[in-house]
């Protein structure tokens, strides 16, 4: 019982901190960038203020229920991976309610959000979104083939498809993953440059072309809650390739160097960079990075 | 260049022997005829001589002779001449031959003097709105059709601008040019 | 304790505080203002500095930021947009035309003062108005968004009716949907 | 009289009873029709056991009939989904031609599908077979001239699978004498090594043209999307899972006694995957919903014959598992597609849109089942995919994952494609008139969709039986190892709370929905999907504004060179061919009485001259 | 004893010279008396079919000469079976074409005399054990063959008539020679004695008189290269003609190779020569037969290539192999003639015959359309009919002699089959009709021809116990060669006794 209210409470914590740190990341990026063209750009923390701006617009319509269910449908998933990766090694309650957790579940439960966004999406009758709709999903497609090859690359080497297992196995050889199994590591870093969706990858919203995609017809709660998702998924997300590259953190502040430090990468990637076309993203993912999982598992099986 | 223009005159005039011809310099060339025959001219001219580029179709308002001028200039990627073809029609019965047949978008450009200049085109398939939207007054862009009055007619004009000069009358001071009578009435 | 007004009025402030420093622009791009949005927006003069930020559909936008003059057809879907954006918002008028027709005050299809037919919270003068009347706008703004006074939705509302009249005495043929929230 | 043969008797019967019927009434054909279906469904549960075998002689072959755990299992399928699509189709066919017919057949469909999985011998086994196929082909050509061609090859593949099935019974008839399956795999070790090699590859085209597998899919994408919806459900949810059981008695019984060097599950298992890979690109590519389904049919066979060729414990059991979920979703979503063709008279995607405010119910069933085809948890679908990935994972295949993921993943963009395009997107003025389709048609498939989430919140439901089943086909319990109620173990001894995760997922969800929803529940109105954002411009009544046509086309840009041929275009070269030969065979006949004779003269100078050859 | 065996060839051969008498009496008569005597033909040799079965072979000598010298008729369960089934298709086919297109008083009474001189030629070649006697017989057949096959009166009937002619005399011309060429070494010319004393024969004239059989046999077996005439034969005579020529007369060249090849001599390589000449028979015309456009061209090198796989399977050589022959025969007998009964009412008024002209047929005549379906499905093989088991027999003897290259060659051979016969059938379904066609409702009788057979056919898919145990007796029969000798040379000896 007692392990249960932990949990429980760690679950909270840990989504207070995801949404503090993610919300805090993406003001930072927006800084960063801003000084990268030579602006003074806008306070680290003013996505705090478009987040309060945007809970406290009225939102007064819908297109039916699924476009009301879209953005939860984004908070779930959002979450639920939130609470299957542990957040740091060995805590108490910052294992939150990791049940060793499976790391191919991770992978479909992170498929769940896309489809009831674009849902959504799809029934605010925008064809902007609808077209945002299928690039995403056609992006997903194309870094989710070098990711899963990653993770398998990763499973085979460590015969396991826990987070925490893999976690221990950093922790007791005392060496990250990132330098024991590299190819492994460029695969999934590479995948993790079309999940951030920044430039080249940002096809889906892409503002001039498609007028913010699938988010068009979202004002108000809605786009509250898919940023405040988004924010909790990118922690998440940089959480998880922390856990299962770079050893994990004993504690937070390691844990916030580790991710700021990976969320540089495609941030800094995306700001030198011009946009994609879709299919040229979807190729690029089946190129290099797909070469590299193919290394990372023939790595894993040979070695 | 030149042999080239004086060969396609002497053309134009073989077959169509009421036409005028007017040469500027470099490489324009006018033509004038009447308007009966301006689809066979551009026609000829595009699938016998190479021009097939019509580059626009323009119109002129001469309110004083009742007339308007249509101009169609018509381009040969391979001559390198431009070709001018005026013809003037009755400004009280402003109807011309659709040449949307010979140049798809001569469409574009027929539509847009027919809302601007009220002239009908034979035959002109199109929608009812191009540019104007919900219009049903005199066609805009004829002279005379006086727009100051309209707009101060129709849009609330807010005060403070009864000090503003007139324009026209420095300008016509400075440079000894006569301002014309039809001009005269919008001078304030 | 919630509906308390004291409260209700510390709530306010916050909102206030963050629709001041968060003001997403719907650029409607029309007249020759369009193109003195660029430099507000990158390096030189960078307005993101104040929390203005780009929007890409009326829905998310704050702010509708009319660039020039407005043609009766371009008027039509301005109407429309405005009416799509979500509460609170706001209309700066951009440039001479939007106040008096500027220029083109005795053309045959542009309107001559925007705020007949929008409520225009803030306009800024200048033909065009350099990237620095422009922050000086935003920041104008912001001022009475502080103050409680930007409240052109409101008035829009109130009003109704009479900005009704004007926007269908320049547009004969009223096609549009009922604007209703 | 034995139960079994009561069953088929009813079948029988009512077939021909209902085909009178028909003739006679409506109302008479339609209830004769249901009550025959089901009669014989309660007959098989209430009063046929495992074990009861019926055994006769014909023709000089030793017969049996019998039902045995895994074919019950599969029994499920048949008549699960054969009577809820019987229910369906009273609604779905009202008013169509041929009615007796169509009823005719349907019954004769279920009846040799439960004739396959009642015979314990090879004879029967085949004749059921062919009754199965020429029922469905009859079903595949109802719509007349139009499907004719797409009716012949599916029937010109049918019988090379059924041939190639013939050809090896006949020789395990001549090595074995006797018919009986359980002497064939009591015997197969005895058999030459050549035999061991050829008579699965024989049996597994005769399975694999059935379930899809790949070189021998092409007649699948155009009879399942031309025969009525009504059937296509039981078509591609039970019919093709006949493949399946073939081949899972081939790989569970046979395959288990050849030497693993010789690598034919690889093959399959290859084959598998490409179908599947191959399969979801094409769904991609279609526009109409019924070939969308069909190539989406083609892929989720491709998973299950990867499974099963791959055949170690968890890979069976997760590929019989995805075989049932296949049958309830895929024959959900063919139903739903026959209702919106019912309600609409059209099933092309680029037409219809905006159905979900006037058919809600077909909606949540589409939906549900979608979620499940795509394998999102937290319904059935995923149960199954994450059992085949692991047992993939822990066979060392490797790159097969990759490849199954793949097509998973791509499997999103035609799921979103066809709820998109039915039920979201603009609602047009066109559709404003359509309704809900009749409560025989919804309600079979919502049952599926309650089925869908009960068995992914428990899926220890049906892995209980398929354990039973397996344990017949030999091998070990996997009871407690693999499943219990709710919990799923994986190789690694890892466990997945299945129901944790769902509460979780619907606990998160209701607050959210109350989160949005609450405050300002009173200022959240509905707008019509023609008040959006599209630069102030107000669409017109008539202004389509629909993203429909080209949907995936940078994705189709960035596959094209996959794309470029379909497999199809190798058999007309084939098939061209053949007829170029006979045509010049056909020369042979001049119709010259003088050439005749001239023939007979060369014939006869052939004998003399090789008459030392010839005859002793 | 019901009977004799004689009469099977007296009583049709009286009646055909007296029908011209009988029509005398009443012109009706001419139609009806040749129907009652093959009725009782067939109840007769059913009769003497149970008699031989329980009893054993009954050999009927003619005129009283013992057999070496005199001719005799034997009737034994392989014989007798063939008359039976032969009888039964004569009294399908007289019941068919019973005022068949309303022919004419003159007409019909030639058709129904060049009728019974056919089958009693059939007859009479199943049934004598005399080779010489069986020249003759062939030579009954034929000449009704020719005259029935230029009935019409047109250029195309008798241009296929004469064909069949001049391949008729080749046939007949070598078969002369072969039974000069045993005379001439063994001084016999009844059967059992050749074969009991054929290895008494110089192997050179033996293997030369085994070239002129098959070359003449051959002809009227459609082996190919020597089977060019069938399809004009089959598809110009009048369509019942066709049901009888695939159903019987085919039979009975068959049967003549076979008693040849089994009975006369032992020479070893013939059985393979069969294999090999069937499976090119059969490969061959079903090619041709899948680019056919006129219906009953179709049926005939369907025809063709069925019996291409009789001789396969009597190339098996085993009794399996014999028995799925018989099985095959019984069942094309039945089937072949039902497609060529229900096909050709299918055309009845067309004038082209062609394929194209079936379309959408289904709908103006569901009965005959859904026969012709039926006994599509049944000759592809498709289960439950007939069909099926009569090739299950035919590659489970296969199989059982390792052949399995002949498996997969006749497998293969059964999809070009079921295209072309799909292919017509969709037509007549699913296509839509030509204006042209005047849809022809059957003749009750015809209806009823048409209905047992298609009844027998279901019967045989759902039973084909019904008829295994008589096909095990008789290709036990044909394979009992000593017995076979020694039956008949025993009436010989008890004679001289």
């Amino acid at each position: 019982m007692e392990s249960l209210l932990y949990s429980i409470l760690g679950v909270l914590v840990s989504l207070i901190l995801a949404f503090t740190v993610g919300m805090t990341y993406m003001g930072l990026s927006r800084k960063i960038t801003a000084r990268i063209q030579n602006r003074i750009g806008p306070p680290f923390y003013q996505n705090f203020i478009d987040a309060m701006k945007l809970y406290s617009k009225s939102t007064g319509i819908h297109h039916g229920v699924m476009h009301h269910l879209g953005p939860a449908f984004i908070m779930v998933t959002s979450v639920m991976s939130l609470m299957i990766i542990p957040i740091l090694n060995d805590s108490a309650f910052f294992t939150n309610m990791n049940f060793h957790g499976d790391l191919i579940f991770l992978l479909y439960i992170m498929t769940f959000g896309p489809l009831g966004m674009a849902l959504g999406a799809g029934q605010t009758g925008n064809p902007n979104s609808a077209i945002g709709v299928t690039r995403g999903l056609s992006q997903m497609v194309g870094f989710e083939i070098p990711w899963v090859m990653a993770i398998i690359a990763l499973m085979i080497r460590y015969d396991t498809s826990s987070i925490v297992d893999i976690m221990n196995i950093q922790a007791d050889a005392g060496r990250w993953i990132m330098f024991s199994s590299p190819f492994t590591f460029i695969a999934a870093l590479l995948a993790m440059l079309g999940m951030f969706r920044y430039s080249p990858f940002d096809i889906v919203g892409a503002p001039t072309e498609l007028a913010s995609g699938p988010m068009s017809e979202n004002g108000g709660k809605y786009l509250f809650t898919m940023m405040s998702s988004s924010s909790i998924f990118a922690f998440a997300k940089l959480t998880l390739y922390v856990n299962l590259f770079m050893g994990g953190a004993d504690n937070l502040l390691v844990l916030i160097i580790k991710t700021f430090a990976l969320y540089m990468v495609p941030l800094l990637y995306g700001t030198v960079s011009p946009r994609y076309r879709t299919e040229q993203a979807v190729r690029y993912f089946w190129g290099w990075p797909s070469f590299f999982g193919l290394l990372a598992i023939l790595y894993a099986v040979f070695f | 260049m030149k042999e080239n223009k004086v060969k396609l005159a002497k053309y134009l005039k073989e077959h169509f022997p009421a036409i005028i011809e007017k040469d500027y310099n470099y490489n324009r060339i006018d033509f004038s005829i009447n308007r009966e025959l301006v689809p066979s001219v551009l026609r000829l001219l595009k699938e016998e001589s190479g021009y097939i580029h019509l580059s626009h179709i323009s119109c002129v308002d001469w309110l004083e002779e009742e007339e308007f001028e249509l101009v169609f200039i018509i381009w040969s990627p391979v001559d390198k001449i431009k070709i001018l073809i005026h013809t003037r029609i009755d400004r009280n019965n402003p109807v011309m031959d659709n040449i949307d047949k010979i140049w798809r978008q001569a469409n574009t450009y027929e539509r847009e003097i027919k809302e601007m200049y009220g002239i009908e085109f034979t035959g002109l398939e199109a929608a009812d709105e191009f540019l104007l939207e919900d219009w049903n007054g005199m066609p805009p862009m004829r002279r005379d059709f006086d727009t100051a009055a309209y707009a101060s007619n129709k849009y609330y004009n807010r005060p403070g601008r009864e000090d503003a000069m007139d324009v026209r009358e420095e300008i016509a001071r400075h440079s000894g040019e006569e301002i014309p009578d039809f001009a005269k009435k919008y001078s304030r | 304790m919630i509906n308390d007004k004291n409260s209700q009025k510390i709530v306010d402030h916050i909102h206030n505080f963050a629709r001041k420093h968060s003001l997403w622009v719907l650029a409607y791009g029309t007249g020759c203002g369009a193109i003195e949005i660029p430099p507000t927006m990158t390096s030189r003069y960078d307005a993101e500095r104040l929390g203005v930020r780009g929007a890409a559909t009326p829905r998310q936008a704050d702010l509708l930021l009319i660039t020039g003059y407005l043609t009766t057809k371009t008027l039509k879907r301005v109407i429309r947009v405005y009416e799509q954006m979500q509460d609170p918002k706001y209309v700066i008028g951009f440039g001479s035309c939007t106040i008096n027709g500027g220029m083109y005050y005795d053309s045959y299809n542009t309107i001559n003062a925007l705020d007949r037919y929008l409520p225009v919270d803030v306009y800024i003068n200048g033909c065009m108005p350099r990237p620095e009347a422009v922050i000086a706008g935003f920041t104008k703004l912001q001022e009475l968004i502080t103050a409680g006074k930007a409240d052109g939705a409101a008035k829009y509302k109130e009003k109704l009716e009479w900005y009704r009249k004007n926007q269908k005495n320049v547009i004969p043929n009223w096609t549009m949907p009922e604007y209703n929230w | 009289m034995n139960s079994i043969v009561i069953i088929f008797l009813i079948f029988l019967a009512g077939a021909v009873l209902t085909y009178i019927g028909q003739r006679l009434s409506n109302i008479l054909g339609s209830s004769l029709f249901l009550l025959t279906i089901f009669a014989a469904t309660a007959q098989f549960y209430l009063r046929v056991n495992t074990g009861d075998i019926f055994s006769f002689s014909l023709n000089g072959l030793e017969m049996e009939w019998g039902i045995t755990p895994i074919s019950w299992l599969f029994s499920l399928i048949v008549l699960g989904l054969g009577s809820m699509a019987a229910v369906y189709s009273i609604s779905a066919m009202k008013a169509k031609e041929r009615l007796g017919y169509f009823y005719f057949n349907f019954i004769m469909g279920i009846f040799s599908m439960m004739g396959i999985l009642l015979s314990r011998d090879l004879v029967s086994f085949f004749i059921f077979w062919e009754i199965m196929t020429w029922s469905s082909y009859m079903i595949v050509i109802y719509e007349g001239r139009s499907v004719q061609k797409v009716g012949i090859k599916y029937f010109l593949f049918s019988a090379i699978g059924a041939y190639a099935m013939l050809m090896a019974i006949v020789i395990i008839y001549s090595q074995v004498h006797s018919v009986l399956i359980e002497d064939l795999v009591y015997s197969f070790s005895s058999f030459t090594l050549a035999y061991k090699i050829w008579l699965p590859i024989l049996l597994l085209t005769g399975f694999g043209v059935k379930a899809g597998m790949m070189p021998l899919h092409v007649w699948a994408p155009g009879a399942y999307s031309h025969s009525p919806m009504a059937y296509s459900s039981l078509f591609s949810g039970a019919l093709s899972k006949m493949g399946v059981y073939g081949m899972v008695l081939v790989f569970s019984m046979l395959i288990t006694q050849i030497p693993e060097h010789l690598l034919i599950r690889e093959v399959i298992a290859w084959l598998g995957a490409l179908t599947a890979a191959i399969g979801t690109l094409w769904a991609i590519a279609q526009d109409d919903a019924k070939k969308l389904l069909a190539y989406s049919s083609v892929a989720q066979l491709g998973y299950i014959i990867t499974g099963v060729a791959v055949g170690t414990e968890l890979a069976m059991l997760a590929a019989i598992f995805l075989a049932v979920l296949h049958a309830l979703f895929k024959g959900t979503l063919f139903m739903v597609v026959g209702a919106i063709e019912k309600q609409t008279g059209t099933t092309n995607l680029t037409e219809v849109t905006g159905l979900i405010r006037k058919m809600p119910w077909t909606f949540i069933a589409a939906l549900m089942s979608i979620i499940a085809l795509a394998g999102i948890p937290p319904l059935g679908g995923f149960v199954g995919k994450w059992m085949l990935y692991e047992a993939l994972i822990a066979s060392d295949h490797y790159i097969l994952v990759v490849l199954i993921f793949f097509a998973s993943t791509a499997g999103f963009l035609y799921c979103y494609k066809f709820l998109f395009g039915f039920f979201l997107g603009q609602e047009e003025k066109e559709w404003a008139h359509v309704k809900e389709a009749p409560a025989t048609m919804v309600v079979p498939m919502l049952i599926f969709s309650v089925l869908l989430f009960v068995l992914g919140t428990f899926p220890g439901l049906l892995l209980k039986p398929i354990d039973i089943g397996m344990q017949e086909l030999g091998y070990a319990a996997s009871e407690g190892h693999y499943w219990t109620m709710s919990v799923l173990f994986n190789e690694y001894g890892n466990a997945i709370m299945l129901q944790p995760i769902l509460y979780a997922i619907i606990a998160i969800f209701l607050f959210f929905l109350v989160f949005l929803t609450a405050k300002a529940f009173k200022g959240t109105r509905y707008v019509s999907t023609k008040d959006i954002s599209s630069s102030g411009e107000v669409p017109g009544e008539f202004e389509n504004l629909s993203f429909k046509e080209n949907f995936f086309q940078p994705f189709l840009r960035a596959v094209e060179p996959v794309m470029k041929r379909q497999i199809d275009w190798y058999y007309t070269l084939v098939g061209n061919g053949m007829e170029a030969l006979f045509n010049f065979v056909r020369r042979v006949y001049t119709g010259n009485g003088q050439t005749y004779a001239i023939y007979a003269i060369v014939f006869l100078v052939i004998l003399l001259l090789l008459k030392s050859n010839l005859f002793g | 004893m019901v009977g004799s065996p004689v009469l099977f060839v007296a009583i049709p051969l009286l009646t055909a010279f007296l029908i011209p008498l009988f029509a005398y009496i009443w012109k009706e008569l001419v139609r009806i008396i040749p129907g009652i005597v093959i009725l009782y033909l067939l109840v007769l040799s059913v009769s003497l079919y149970g008699q031989v079965l329980r009893e054993g072979t009954i050999v009927e000598q003619i005129a009283g000469w013992a057999p070496p010298w005199g001719i005799n008729l034997v009737f034994s369960p392989f014989t007798g079976l063939l008359s039976t089934l032969m009888l039964f298709m004569a009294f399908i086919i007289w019941m068919y074409s019973y005022r068949f297109k309303n022919i004419d008083f003159e007409p019909s009474k030639k058709y129904f005399i060049l009728l019974l001189m056919l089958v009693t030629g059939s007859i009479g070649i199943v049934l004598t054990g005399d080779i010489f006697n069986q020249f003759v017989f062939i030579e009954i057949m034929s000449i009704s063959g020719y005259g029935l096959t230029a009935f019409y009166v047109g250029r195309d009937s008798a241009e296929a008539s004469f064909k069949y002619l001049i391949m008729g005399s080749i046939s007949s011309m070598f078969l002369l020679l072969a039974i000069i060429l045993i005379y001439s070494q063994l001084g016999t010319l009844n059967m059992a004695d050749i074969a009991s004393k054929a290895h008494l024969m110089k192997p050179e004239f033996k293997i030369l008189a085994l070239i002129f059989f098959i070359l003449g046999l051959g002809i009227e077996a459609e082996i190919f290269p020597l089977n060019g005439w069938a399809p004009d034969v089959y598809s110009q005579a009048p369509g019942p003609i066709g049901a009888a020529f695939s159903g019987i007369v085919v039979k009975a060249g068959i049967y003549a190779l076979i008693r040849v090849i089994y009975t006369l001599f032992d020479v070893e390589g013939s059985l393979q020569f069969l294999v090999i000449i069937g499976m090119i028979t059969l490969i061959i015309a079903e090619m041709a037969a899948i680019r056919q456009d006129k219906i009953k061209r179709m049926l005939a090198y369907s025809s063709i290539g069925q019996m291409g796989l009789v001789l396969v399977a009597f190339g098996i050589g085993t009794h399996e192999g014999v028995f799925a022959a018989l099985f095959l025969m019984v069942s094309h007998a039945l089937i072949k003639p039902l497609l060529f009964l229900s096909g050709s009412y299918l055309v009845f008024n067309s004038t082209e015959k062609s394929i194209k002209e079936l379309n959408g047929l289904g709908k103006f005549m569901p009965l005959t359309s859904f026969l012709f379906a039926l006994g599509a499905i049944a000759i592809v093989g498709l289960p439950p009919l007939s069909g099926f088991w009569a090739k299950w027999s035919v590659l489970t003897a296969a199989a059982n002699s390792g052949m399995l290259l002949v498996i997969g060659l006749v497998l293969a051979i059964s999809i070009v089959e079921i295209v072309y016969y799909f292919r017509v059938v969709n037509r007549i379904y699913f296509f839509k009709k030509e204006e042209s066609v005047v849809p022809k409702i059957p003749t009750i009788n015809a209806k009823f021809a048409m209905v047992i057979l298609a009844v027998i056919i279901v019967a045989i898919g759902f039973y084909p116990d019904l008829i295994t145990s008589y096909l095990h007796e008789a290709s036990e029969t044909l394979l009992d060669k000593g017995n076979y000798i020694q039956n008949i040379l025993s009436v010989a000896q008890q004679v001289t006794q």
